[in-house]
């Protein structure tokens, strides 16, 4: 064990598989002197050499392009885009021919592709070092939307990326990459894709949530014991999708009561999925309205994004709004 | 321009004959003729209604040229009229076949428009629709190609339209910069769909492109099969030596409509067809073969006619076949079918079995 | 009143408007002597000029690109994207630069562009002729998507789009472009955007729609009422973001039963969106679960794509399922 | 690659001096000084944890002779680090100062980071921080422009690591075929923060990018005003004239890190930060002027004090103001307020009101 932040976890899981596997290879802007913008590549391309880590060219589509090549070719890329806002010019790559390879080929060409980016809010990084589109990808069919909260999941979620035959988007919560330290195992392990946490037990009220929001959930469930009595249980959903159904499902079963915590804008996001499925599956549990607590529907702000983001309030508002009902 | 070959079959002056067998040079045409005859007989069934769509690959066939100087195991990327390629390197025209007709034997299991299909046996990349996607993929698998089996290359095939797309430039930048061994084949016909070439761009040759990513270019007749097989042989070794990537503006023209929903005659004359018919690589390529004696009316004409009944029967037996099981809709989105997936379908079974 | 299509209404608004206002511009790759593959722009070019409606190189970063600049200068642009499929390279463009401008700049730059583009399945043209990706757009502050279901708004909304200073996507149900025709009124006339009407009162069950689906949501409820008494409310919703919620909520308090019938990916789609206002706002009105008839979760298929596809057949049994609920 | 100064402010043997008159030259030195003046002001305010973020100019700032090319209504697309553009056109000190602060006078109202801003007063864009995509933007504003008012110009500023963007591939591209009148310029500074050239292209040039899409291209010393300026007037004479786009790559150096945020010392050597300081385009103009006598010690001294003052005069008052109201949070989304917005309006009331 040793003891690593989210940050640290994602660095190492990469040096693990560099070192285990050589058809790993990662690719991205500053991704081999510089060690990334947040240094989340740091050393790696000292150590495993310059054909293995490589500094592209100023594009999102060609770096994921170029990934999906080397992965059709056998190799298991690992692309960085610098921050997750910058992924759009990548998406027609992403959407069309990441996501629908092994589709469109009758299972014949496939291309083992972990998209890693930090995102989302609370870093001061306004419009376009801020964003969380997570609903965008799950709303693509043939990839996988991974979203970590712990160093722990981190580096396990990360080697699982890396070594699943799919498509993975791998969204790193950049607001707490240094947040806090955890034991992590050395070398080599696996958390499964697909599968749901709970972090907290309750009765009464279930927060589901994933990413940096996970703690804000933790925190609102952790005051709403201490001030109201009302016992929360959070729900760490890790991959958003294709999402674990089963988890979910006992969760609010014996709650009666959800509360989503997602950050991007509320229309059309992730919290919908999760709303909708509930309210198609077990609304006759339902005691309460199923609440959302989002960001706005507004780009990213700057000066205001406090406002802007969930908070444990808002979520504690939220808590009272359904608790109370 | 490289060229070699004239339009009487002659060699041009000052050109030089590449040493081919001829056995390799009947095969070239035996598989235009295998193409051509597809293209005849795809818009047939899709006239009918039997098949919902065809791209014609006619005017282009000395696309062939390119395949017949790489390997076996080198990748190729298509675009979408290349199936010369694919049929060079063995594809047997039984799978076509059954692809056009989307039936249970369909290697894309009828997931995909007719003409859009890739074979992984061959190394024949599963083409996109949205143009371009495939040049930059195509220089990232032959970077891995490189590392992984040092003197691999990969050839990648693509419109004049094509270049200004996104992935192009992404995808010769990329391969300038990484000196991968990638072989850019542009197909400049001239037009995209309707659009000409003269807006697509202002830039005096397709060619000229090259320059900006600090790749070596040549602009060939791409009516020219000789030719078309030199510059390729060129840039194959290139590849293989490790100086990197090669940009091959290939010069040529559709004959036919841009695919069966398209009419022509909106946006060109019926004259540039007539000139450009006058330069049909199948000709050219024909009169050369026949000057040197290594075909005649009669070996030509069995070859029509093989191919002509092979094809029928192919199609008489595609047709008969049921299209893929329901299950088909769901698998392969992921290796393994994830629990939303396998919910879909149940549901997709029940309203079928009311049907 | 002239009697006509879809598309002919989509191509009227457009002649109208070149006519009337010379700051109005089309762009689009084969739009100008072969007048856009589906036709909608046939004569436009020879009408109004090869200034005014330009064939544009194969590229649609370019053509939303392009149109922004335009539109900054102060130029309404109305580009078209051949089939929305082809629009994922111009993502970037729409949602990092023509969704957030007007918000980045303070409100001093702006640029009014309706992207134009036909959408949807069931016209046999697999993974890449087919999607219908609303929800993306609608999780995009900044933007307004509109989708018509027949002549008359076709050619109001389109004119509306344009005239609106907001950027619109105006998806066209390319399924229904020749389906059938109505009398429409010639020259210039608007429908509002942002409203949606019920195109069938009911009292029983709401299934809420918009676009060629609308029509299937239409014939479901059709013979709802004839086979099983049951009443169903139909509610088109013609502007899905930022939708009209005060009709859904009329509806849906009323009846106490939804339905979203929406032709892409179920998750995450915008039928998620509705099922979560609905979860959220008007949850004790509800009487059964809110359910959501949508294509699968699988890139557009091409032989199975009447299976994939929302059908009567698949509506009347949801209807069934909260009726016998 | 052209140029007209050499280090020491003397003329380059021959070349030709413009014909500039001493106001505006000083107007140019007098702009260099207030860019310099903000980048120094503004690292401290950063390293203060004042402002959150700084982007700097210096080494470029040479991009002034760019401006001074145009006219006052033609529009201007910056990348992030021509400020000098801004302020020769007359942009007050304070509206930057207001901005880097994000406070209620700034006209970005607050939401962007510091050293992204536009004002519309001036046709000078809000840029993005996307990179690239302003370059496309600039061809249909100059596309736009030459409809609306025949002769009239586009300049768009971009990095060389942005050449690599689709946006600068399809910029170019439709330039070309529309002959738009957009000048294109490079600021090549030959890194993308960590990323040389040599990594971002394998062209020799940047100018040979040009080539590829017809447009004609003028290499020139990015640290030589005065070249900068002559370029650039040509540049907008075939403009205005009807003669299509000029693409110039303009030869720099940053000489600070990329952003607040880099360290640049973890890819690239002091000794080339040194070399290029000799380099300098303000100490090369400076010299200049001195040499003609338009500036003396004590001029310059005045003009630095100067600007010295005001900005910290304008930091105090910017300081103190507060930020945007809670309403600007949700305004200019739309040009109207949707009820969804409206609603979460009230909701974020709700919680500020209880903090
Ligand atoms: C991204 C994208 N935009 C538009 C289309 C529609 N489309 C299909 S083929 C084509 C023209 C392609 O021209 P070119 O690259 O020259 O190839 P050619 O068909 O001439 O062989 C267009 C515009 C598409 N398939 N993908
Ligand atoms: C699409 C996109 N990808 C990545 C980034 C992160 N980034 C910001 S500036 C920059 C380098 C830009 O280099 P260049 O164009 O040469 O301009 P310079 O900063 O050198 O002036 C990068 C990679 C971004 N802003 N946008
Ligand atoms: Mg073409
Ligand atoms: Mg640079």
């Amino acid at each position: 064990m040793v003891e690593m932040n989210i940050l640290e976890a994602v660095r190492d899981a990469m040096d693990v598989m560099l070192a285990k596997d050589e058809t790993v290879y990662l690719m991205g802007e500053d991704i081999g002197p510089n060690g990334g913008v947040f240094r989340a590549t740091e050393g790696l391309q000292a150590k495993h050499g310059v054909n293995r880590v490589l500094d592209t060219p100023l594009n999102e589509s060609g770096i994921i392009g170029f990934a999906i090549g080397m992965g059709l070719r056998g190799a298991k890329a690992v692309p960085e885009i610098q921050f997750i806002d910058f992924i759009f010019p990548a998406f027609d790559q992403i959407v069309s021919e990441l996501a629908k390879f092994r589709y469109r080929s009758g299972g014949q060409f496939t291309a083992n592709v972990t998209i890693r980016s930090p995102y989302g809010g609370g870093v001061r990084g306004a419009h376009y070092h801020s964003q969380s589109p997570e609903a965008l990808f799950a709303h693509t069919p043939g990839l996988k939307v991974v979203v970590p909260s712990n160093p722990y999941d981190a580096k396990g979620l990360l080697i699982a990326s890396i070594q699943d035959p799919d498509p993975v988007i791998f969204m790193e919560p950049k607001r707490i990459y240094r947040a806090f330290k955890e034991d992590v195992p050395e070398g080599e392990y696996t958390v499964p894709i697909g599968k749901a946490e709970v972090v907290r037990e309750g009765t009464d009220v279930t927060l589901i949530s994933y990413g940096a929001m996970l703690h804000v959930a933790v925190e609102a469930a952790q005051i709403a014991a201490q001030e109201d009595g009302i016992n929360c249980e959070v729900i760490d959903l890790k991959t958003v999708y294709p999402l674990d159904i089963d988890t979910i499902e006992k969760s609010v079963k014996k709650t009666g009561r959800v509360i989503s915590v997602t950050e991007s804008p509320k229309t059309a996001g992730f919290g919908a999925e999760i709303s909708a499925l509930i309210a198609e599956r077990y609304i006759e549990y339902m005691e309460a309205p199923i609440i959302r607590v989002t960001g706005y529907d507004v780009p990213f702000p700057f000066v205001l994004e406090h406002d802007y983001m969930p908070t444990a309030d808002r979520v504690l508002d939220a808590i009272d709004r359904v608790w109370n009902y | 321009m490289r060229k070699i070959l004239n339009l009487d079959g002659t060699i041009k002056k000052g050109a030089e004959e590449p040493d081919i067998p001829d056995e390799e040079l009947l095969k070239w045409y035996d598989v235009m003729v295998q193409v051509r005859t597809l293209d005849a007989k795809g818009i047939r069934l899709q006239r009918q209604g039997r098949v919902g769509f065809h791209i014609f690959t006619t005017g282009q066939e000395a696309h062939i040229g390119i395949a017949a100087a790489l390997n076996s195991d080198d990748w190729i990327f298509p675009a979408y009229r290349e199936h010369g390629a694919a049929l060079y390197r063995g594809l047997a025209l039984e799978k076509v076949v059954n692809h056009l007709f989307a039936n249970d034997r369909d290697t894309q299991k009828g997931r995909r428009l007719p003409g859009l299909f890739g074979e992984k046996s061959i190394n024949f990349v599963n083409p996109s629709a949205p143009i371009g996607t495939q040049i930059v993929q195509a220089t990232g698998a032959s970077y891995a190609g490189m590392e992984f089996n040092p003197g691999e290359v990969t050839a990648v095939f693509f419109g004049d339209g094509a270049t200004s797309s996104n992935d192009f430039h992404s995808g010769v930048n990329f391969a300038g910069v990484y000196k991968a061994p990638t072989i850019f084949v542009c197909m400049n016909n001239q037009f995209a769909i309707s659009v000409p070439i003269e807006k697509q761009t202002a830039a005096e040759k397709i060619v000229d492109k090259a320059v900006g990513y600090g790749v070596p270019g040549e602009r060939v007749d791409g009516n020219d099969i000789l030719a078309m097989y030199e510059v390729a042989k060129e840039a194959v070794e290139r590849g293989r030596n490790g100086e990197g990537p090669t940009f091959i503006e290939a010069f040529t023209y559709r004959l036919g409509p841009h695919t069966s929903s398209d009419d022509p005659s909106r946006y060109r004359e019926d004259e540039d067809v007539e000139n450009w018919q006058k330069k049909d690589p199948m000709v050219r390529f024909k009169n050369y073969l026949t000057n040197k004696g290594i075909l005649t009316e009669d070996t030509e004409k069995a070859l029509w006619d093989k191919y002509d009944k092979l094809v029928n029967k192919l199609i008489e037996e595609a047709d008969k076949r049921p299209k893929p099981k329901m299950e088909t809709m769901f698998t392969d989105v992921y290796e393994e079918l994830p629990w939303h997936l396998k919910e879909q379908w149940e549901e997709v079974k029940y309203f079928t079995e009311d049907d």
